[in-house]
């Protein structure tokens, strides 16, 4: 709404800007130095072994994690111990966890509508409009009287997704959103993906799954010990890495 | 402090009186939960003497173990438990007794059929006695001075006390004797116990009210004499209201306010002791109608007849 | 790989076996007795043991019942029937006592005239707690209501309750059970209420006394929703609120309303209280009181600050190390001293407080087992979400942390109920003890000891065992999962 | 705290207080704990006013005075010249025994419940369902009375044993009288006893710790014979049988000493009103165990089972697939897991039993709650020192047993990643 | 030991016969004359929709469930009420479950001696040698001090196959041995069992994996309605499937 001055554009240009992020857990430093710049509309695949602090750059992004020492800033907001600027990135901040973590006891449109309602202070009437119009984006209008328990897995996953997208954000964090679902699912979840990263949204995705890299990220991450190792467009990530790590790992997912 | 029991009782507009959780002839709420008995009786003297209304009061069942510090604490007025009058209540406990109602001492009961008949052959005998009462520690004591040992049996009640004796779980129960007396009349085979003639106590019961606020002792000890007196002078629940006009007597005239108003010095009105003794009668008819002779217990005055009659009920004299 | 077998192994079903009846070896009541009684010389053994053990309880119970006596004025008039009838050697039950004083165990000495109101307050509970207990499934919950209104009505008319009372009584349950099945939105709101109307029921009184603390949770409840912006401030404004409202204002507000438009009902102190009646009082108003406090208890102990941590884990640990009975003599004996001099008040409210502090330290316990079943998905997913604290609590962890903790919940409740007949070491009047001792302490029923116990002891039971079915029942339906 | 390199810190401002997530934790527990203070110092100042009022003072002299009465059951001596504390610590005594040996008996009840409602045998299953549901659903205090009436009406007096034809005859072999008022059983005497060790007024014969050396010394030595049979088998697989060796190992100095010191049972006899000699276990002391027995062992019967069903099927499938005989799978594997579900429950169930054991009030048994909370409160009038002394002799004992629990809870929780 | 008869050659060369096996649970038939003959060497692989009575079949033979009509005899002894047939099966039988059912409160090296402990009554030394030799076939000697909860769930499965192989059986049965695993741990899983196949062991194998079917089974049976409806080599078995249900559950299964 107001004239793009300079700066402003600048800042609207630039969805996450990161800079010498430094995060122990006790004394194990998980992140190290890890400096990134998401533009806007932009698409980023996260990779890495396990416990190479994926997860724990994705969480620090809208805090569920502390980070001790660096910058990060979402949105134009930097995160630091102020409340308000906490909950103004998480709004404009969605997440999808691994294994859902949908509210089991609301049924799935409560689940979609809750957070816009309490947190945003938007009508029930409205907050049902738009969680319908999210589900019927993930394709599953019909469930939306029923409770979390009562679906698949996959289709759980999906919930999960428009659950965030209800709340409008600007930027989607993925955290290996397909790895607990069985293999028919995968596909149901990544079509849903595919079709947001189309709308343009800003997304960064944890995953394993490379055809999804190879079609829709923008920019592949490799992390390995809390550092980012190399990073790469798909094409030139899978078919060319550079480092010997990158190497190692990738034939040991494709290998199998 | 002074003068604050009185306020309170007055705002508040009911006694708060501490009882026995029961005990027949003494205080015990019946069928319905209207209390009645000789400690009942005074509690209602006392009220329709400060409140206007004998029904004005508020019971409050006590266990032994309870009543002092009900009294202390505040949650009662006026403690009407038959308790003992002893130095260290009256000093260390912080209480006050206003006064003597009942002249008691502690006694045995056994069945007839042990033939025992006397305290001394209780030599190794099981006895129910209840605790934390002075009966407890007078036992103690006789049976230590008298070199003989004996088993406690503790309880609780009364009534436990009643159920362990009469299934021989104690050879001998010991209580004040006006409790024995009562207990013993609620038996079915009340012939077949009997009370020895060992007394191994003076236990002289009374009113006690909280340490600290005279008035309130005052409003307390002369009801209890206003009772006594009444006796003493004639002055019955049935002759009061004529002889508070007519008689000759000027204690009497006194008493019944219709000469001095010794009422207002203690913070009441001139009628204060009319309705005192209207509200049961005076200290002789509350006794035959709770536990006297005529009644299921079954207590002669014995030492609570008055001075007069040779016992030893003597009313300071109203003036 | 395979080529040893290749040729022995292709084979093809071409018809389907249909399923065959078991040969008859599972079914017979000679064979069940096999299985169940006599498997082994262990069970044989054992079965025998079981046979005795219950012999034993017959041969002592059935001859006491069987020749139990219903009419009769006195103890010795039971004992002189059944020797009349079943020899002099005959011993039986006296229920002639159960029959006389019944009322007196159940209504304590509760007004006569009034005792439709404690029934009535007892059977509103059943319609108040329709919609949180069986909310689940519509055809238990209108049973319920049937049942706890034609009770109520029906044991209301046997104690010669007036027409014009009964009717009214009929009408008021009638209507909350339409309500509760047809809006049942509005009728967790009314039982919202149900605390207010039942110390009114109870306690009598002016109407206005309870409407005006009513009021007063209004009023707390107005202040923060204006003020909701600030937050935390906003709940310390409305608390403020409401205890101001409480303090200056309520009081003399009640008094000018009873003046203009008298809502009363005849008082009855708590001295006449007794029996279950006040059992009930003391365990309803406990555990209402103390789940609220047990859930900031059981918050505040899992809180990661330290202070508030230490606080609670203090005040929890110190309550459940102590005994009930000692907390009950601090509640005779030193809450007086607590509390600034002169104030002085009703013993039976000291009980219920301490007795709400007992239970909301245990309650605590179990809804901390609760949060902490919960996974740490939700708490994220929630953070995530941008909820904060409080709405995260309110709405996502506490629904179902509740829910997992009820049967713990409930299990708390039978213990303080039974913990209840603990009162009577106070000098009140509980059904077990100090009933029984006052119903034997009258001349006629002296010398009655097993027939108040039995009559108590099944009441108790049936109660307790009625909670404790529905927890089991509750657990299941949980652990089946969200429908 | 650590410090990391490169770590700066804005600023402070009055609004972190509140929004600030570091600041905001730390006003929160301030003010929490400013209205804890206040509300602490007012009860405080509220009953140092109120005693001022009565002119009473906070002093445990009362302690050392003498109590002036008697105490039917005590284990150590004591009589009414004797001073509060000692009352005191007689009743402490009483509790901590009935505790203890209602929680011996509780347990070994509870466990056979629990274990037999699992049994295959309808009948049993049934029958201890119903003890389970009947003593968990009826209060404690409704048990103690019903028990204690049981034994004061239904049990005989002293009296019916005496004369020649006695109404009443002792049982096993003429040493218990089960009576109403206590249960005689015979005591021991000894023909050539090795005299006492005295500790002031506590006397502790010779004999018993001679006895107990041995005791100690079997245990010692069975422990080794277990073990170096566990070598064996280590070494060659079959396990030697040790239990004959093992059983005179406790056996034989117990029989030598017993010949030693000629060490006899004392019958109980009848003189005058009751029963000398023997010893005396009071109907007070006995009902109020039995109940809490009872009691408690219902809810350890459900502890029980609750333990033994969490362990799932698949453990001791497994264990039968490998060949395990069902005895050697409850022993090997099943009960060494249900050990840990189940004993923390089952050491609340013992706090919970030591706490009701408060319930002595009902029988007359002077334990702690008796003596100091109760006798000695009355007669003393200190009701806030006395309730204070209780509260906190009881909260040391609770809390001591708790962090056993935890102790034995930290040691055996199951490794996890 | 004994010379080879011609009836000891027999039961020798026979590792499974099942005739005519009835089962019931109440009154519901599992499993309907069911025959099988299993060979010693052999390797079988059993597939079936789910409640076709695979679990049932596999657990008839070492007698954790009791089979009404019919008869087993495994390697020479015939399973009946007798409990040292019965021991004496197990003994020679091993089992590995879905979901491991390792003891939680013994190491893993605790685990394997267990049974030869106290089964076979071998010496400790001699056991935990046994063990460590199996552990090591299964590539995990390095974790035989640790609790199974410590391990993942791949390595947990293969402690499972070296506890069984600890009893040094003749016939191993598995019961969908890898379903309850991530896929990452499928492999190592597979690699074991493959091992152990190339080594002779008879094997009985519930499972939905067909690459590994192909890859080591004789014989493919296939279960309905607790009947065999169609066995066959591997390669006729996918390629060539017989019957109308066969080729419905294989699309169903391949599809994916
Ligand atoms: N709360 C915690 N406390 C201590 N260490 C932690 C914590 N959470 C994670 N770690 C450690 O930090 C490292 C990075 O964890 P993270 O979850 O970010 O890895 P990841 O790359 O997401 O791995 P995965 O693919 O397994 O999810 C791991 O070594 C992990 O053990
Ligand atoms: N203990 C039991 N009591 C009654 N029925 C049972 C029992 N165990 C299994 N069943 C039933 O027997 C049938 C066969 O069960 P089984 O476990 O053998 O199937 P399965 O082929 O192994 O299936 P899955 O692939 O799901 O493991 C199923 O319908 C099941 O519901
Ligand atoms: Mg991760
Ligand atoms: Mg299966």
């Amino acid at each position: 709404m107001q004239p793009l001055t300079a700066e402003t554009r600048q800042a609207d240009e630039t969805a996450i800007d990161i800079v010498k992020l430094n995060k122990w857990y006790g004394t194990f430093h998980v992140l190290r130095d890890i400096d990134l710049h998401v533009s806007r509309g932009e698409r980023i695949v996260i990779a890495g072994p396990s416990g190479s602090g994926k997860s724990t750059l994705i969480r620090c992004i809208n805090r569920l994690e502390e980070h001790q020492t660096g910058k990060i800033v979402v949105d134009g907001t930097e995160l630091t111990h102020d409340l308000k600027n906490i909950d103004k990135v998480r709004s404009e901040v969605g997440m999808v966890f691994q294994h859902f973590n949908l509210f089991p006891h609301l049924t799935i449109l409560e689940n979609c509508t809750l957070a816009p309602i309490w947190v945003r202070k938007i009508p029930r009437r409205e907050a049902e409009e738009t969680a319908m119009h999210f589900l019927e984006k993930v394709r599953i209008p019909d469930q939306a009287r029923k409770y979390p328990g009562q679906l698949s897995g996959g289709q759980q996953q999906r919930v999960a997704i428009a659950r965030a997208l209800c709340m409008r954000p600007r930027i989607m964090l993925f955290d290996e959103p397909t790895s607990a679902l069985d293999p028919e699912m995968i596909k149901e979840v990544l079509d849903t993906m595919i079709e947001l990263a189309e709308e343009g949204m800003t997304m960064l995705c944890v995953t394993h799954e490379m055809g999804f890299a190879q079609a829709v990220a923008h920019r592949v991450i490799f992390m390995d010990q809390g550092q980012i190792v190399e990073q790469n467009t798909p094409t030139e990530f899978f078919n060319n890495p550079k480092s010997e790590r990158t190497k190692l790992f990738l034939s040991q997912i494709l290998g199998h | 402090a002074e003068g604050d029991t009185l306020n309170e009782v007055k705002t508040r507009g009911v006694l708060n009186c501490g009882v026995n959780t029961g005990l027949v002839g003494f205080a015990a709420p019946d069928a319905n939960g209207n209390w009645s008995g000789f400690d009942v009786a005074f509690c209602k003297a006392l009220a329709a003497a400060v409140l206007g209304d004998g029904e004005k009061v508020k019971y409050v069942p006590l266990t032994g173990q309870t009543r002092f510090t009900a009294l202390s604490s505040g949650e009662v007025d006026i403690l009407a438990r038959n308790s003992t009058w002893t130095f260290q209540r009256d000093t260390d406990l912080k209480l006050d007794f206003i006064g003597v109602n009942y002249y008691d001492g502690q006694g045995f009961m056994v069945r007839k059929d042990q033939r025992v008949t006397s305290a001394k052959e209780l030599n190794g005998a099981s006895i129910c006695i209840q605790t934390g009462t002075t009966t407890e520690l007078n036992l103690a004591d006789y049976f230590k001075a008298n070199n003989m040992e004996y088993r406690p049996v503790n309880i609780d009640s009364n009534a436990e006390g009643e159920q362990q004796y009469l299934a021989r779980a104690c050879d001998a129960y010991t209580t004040d004797v006006s409790g024995l007396a009562a207990t013993r009349a609620a038996f079915a085979d009340p012939e077949n116990h009997i009370i020895l003639p060992e007394i191994v106590s003076k236990e002289p019961l009374g009113p006690a009210v909280r340490h600290g606020d005279n008035n309130w002792g005052d409003i307390a000890r002369w009801t209890l004499y206003a009772l006594v007196a009444a006796e003493e002078y004639g002055v019955t629940s049935a002759n009061i209201d004529e002889l508070a006009k007519s008689s000759g007597n000027p204690e009497v005239q006194r008493l019944l306010g219709a000469t001095d108003e010794l009422g207002t010095m203690i913070g009441l009105d001139a009628a204060w002791a009319v309705r005192a003794i209207k509200a049961g009668g005076n200290y002789g008819e509350i006794f035959a109608k709770t536990i006297g002779e005529e009644t299921p217990i079954g207590l002669a005055r014995g030492l609570n007849a008055q001075w007069t009659q040779g016992g030893l009920l003597y009313a300071m004299p109203f003036r | 790989m395979s080529e040893t077998h290749a040729q022995t192994v292709a084979y093809v079903r071409d018809s389907m076996l249909p399923p065959q009846p078991p040969p008859m070896r599972s079914s017979g009541a000679v064979l069940w007795l096999r299985a169940n009684l006599f498997s082994g010389p262990v069970n044989i053994l054992l079965t025998l043991i079981g046979l005795g053990i219950l012999w034993l309880i017959f041969d002592t119970l059935w001859p006491w019942l069987s020749h139990s006596v219903w009419n009769a004025g006195s103890i010795r008039e039971c004992r002189q029937i059944v020797s009349e009838t079943y020899g002099p050697e005959a011993n039986g039950a006296c229920f002639a006592v159960i029959r006389a004083r019944w009322h007196q165990f159940v209504l304590g000495f509760y007004p006569q005239e009034f005792y439709w109101r404690p029934i009535l307050a007892f059977g509103l509970l059943f319609l108040a707690l329709a919609p949180l207990l069986f909310g689940a499934s519509v055809r238990a919950r209108r049973i319920v209501l049937a049942i706890a209104t034609v009770l109520t009505v029906l044991s209301a008319a046997m104690l010669d309750t007036g027409l014009a009372v009964l009717a009214g009584m009929t009408a008021l349950m009638l209507a909350w059970s339409a309500l509760i099945d047809a809006r049942p939105g509005r009728a967790l709101l009314a039982s919202l209420l149900y605390p207010f109307a039942g110390v009114w029921l109870l306690w009598g009184g002016s109407l206005w006394g309870p409407v005006m603390v009513l009021a007063g949770f209004g009023v707390g409840l107005a202040v923060w929703r204006v003020a909701a912006r600030f937050g935390m401030l906003a709940v310390a404004a409305g608390a403020a609120a409401a205890a101001l409202w409480w303090w200056l204002v309520s009081a003399p507000l009640a008094g000018l309303l009873a003046g203009a438009v008298p809502l009363r009902l005849v008082p009855v102190t708590s001295d006449q209280f007794g029996g279950f009646v006040l059992s009930i009082t003391i365990g309803i108003a406990g555990i209402a009181l103390s789940l609220p406090i047990g859930i900031v208890l059981a918050l505040a102990r899992r809180s990661d600050m330290p202070v508030v941590k230490m606080l609670a884990v203090m005040f929890i640990e110190f309550i459940r190390g102590v005994p009930l009975i000692a907390l009950l003599f601090v509640a005779s004996l030193l809450l007086n001293y607590f509390l600034p001099p002169g104030t002085s008040f009703d013993i039976v409210l000291r009980v219920i407080i301490m007795v709400t502090l007992f239970s909301a330290a245990y309650v605590a316990e179990v809804i901390r087992g609760g949060l902490a079943a919960l996974p740490r998905g939700q708490y994220e997913a929630a953070d995530a979400l941008g909820l904060d604290y409080w709405k995260a609590q309110r709405l996502i962890i506490l629904p179902q942390a509740l829910k997992i903790s009820i049967p713990g919940i409930v299990s708390t409740f039978i213990g303080m109920f039974k913990d209840t007949t603990l009162v009577v070491f106070v000098g009140l009047f509980d059904p077990l003890k100090a009933m029984s001792d006052t119903v034997r302490a009258s001349f006629e029923w002296k010398g009655a000891y097993w027939e108040p116990y039995f009559f108590v002891g099944a009441i108790f039971f049936v109660l307790c065992f009625g909670m404790s079915r529905y927890s089991m029942h509750l657990e299941r339906r949980l652990k089946r999962g969200n429908r | 705290m650590v410090s990391y390199p490169g770590a700066e810190s804005p600023p402070f401002r009055l609004s972190m207080l509140i929004y600030d997530r570091r600041y905001r934790s730390l006003t929160l527990q301030a003010v929490v704990f400013i209205l804890a203070m206040l509300a602490a110092s007012w009860f405080i100042n509220n009953t140092l006013q109120n005693l001022a009022a009565l002119g009473k003072t906070l002093s445990f002299d009362f302690l050392f005075r003498r109590a002036g009465y008697d105490i039917p059951q005590q284990l150590i001596p004591y009589n009414s010249d004797d001073t509060h504390l000692r009352a005191a610590v007689v009743g402490l005594l009483n509790t901590l025994l009935v505790s203890f040996l209602g929680c011996i008996t509780a347990t070994i009840l509870g466990v056979l419940a629990g274990v037999l409602r699992l049994s295959s045998n309808w009948l049993i299953a049934r029958l201890m369902t119903v003890y389970v549901e009947i003593f968990r659903n009826i209060p404690l205090l409704l048990w103690i009375l019903l028990i204690l009436a049981i034994f004061s009406e239904v049990l005989p007096p002293p009296n019916a044993y005496r004369g020649d034809t006695p109404e009443a005859g002792m049982i096993l072999f003429e040493t218990i009288a089960p009576t109403n008022r206590y249960t005689a059983i015979p005591s021991l005497g000894m023909t050539n006893s090795p005299g006492t060790l005295t500790f002031g007024r506590i006397g502790i014969s010779w004999a018993f710790i001679t006895y107990a050396v041995a005791f100690v010394a079997a245990v010692l030595a069975h422990r080794l014979i277990r073990a170096r049979a566990q070598r064996v088998q280590d070494r060659t697989g079959i396990r030697p049988v040790t239990w004959w060796i093992s059983l005179s190992i406790y056996l034989l100095p117990l029989l030598f000493l017993t010949w030693y010191f000629g060490l006899h049972l004392v019958p109980p006899a009848l003189r005058g009103f009751n029963f000398a000699d023997g010893i005396n276990l009071d109907n007070s002391f006995v009902v109020l165990w039995l109940a809490l027995t009872l009691y408690t062992g219902a809810f350890i019967a459900e502890i029980t089972r609750a333990g033994i069903l969490a362990v799932s099927k698949g453990q001791s499938e497994a264990a039968f697939a490998l060949g395990l005989r069902p005895r050697r799978t409850m022993s090997l594997v099943v009960l060494p897991q249900a050990l840990r579900v189940i004993v923390p429950p089952l050491i609340s169930q013992y706090l919970n039993l030591t706490k009701n054991s408060s319930l002595a009030i009902a029988v007359g048994y002077m334990d702690l709650r008796g003596t100091l909370g109760g006798t000695t409160l009355n007669q003393t009038g200190r009701e806030m020192e006395c309730m204070v002394l209780m509260m906190a002799v009881y909260l040391v004992l609770c809390l001591g047993i708790s962090s056993g629990m935890n102790l034995f809870n930290s040691g055996v929780r199951l490794k996890e990643r």
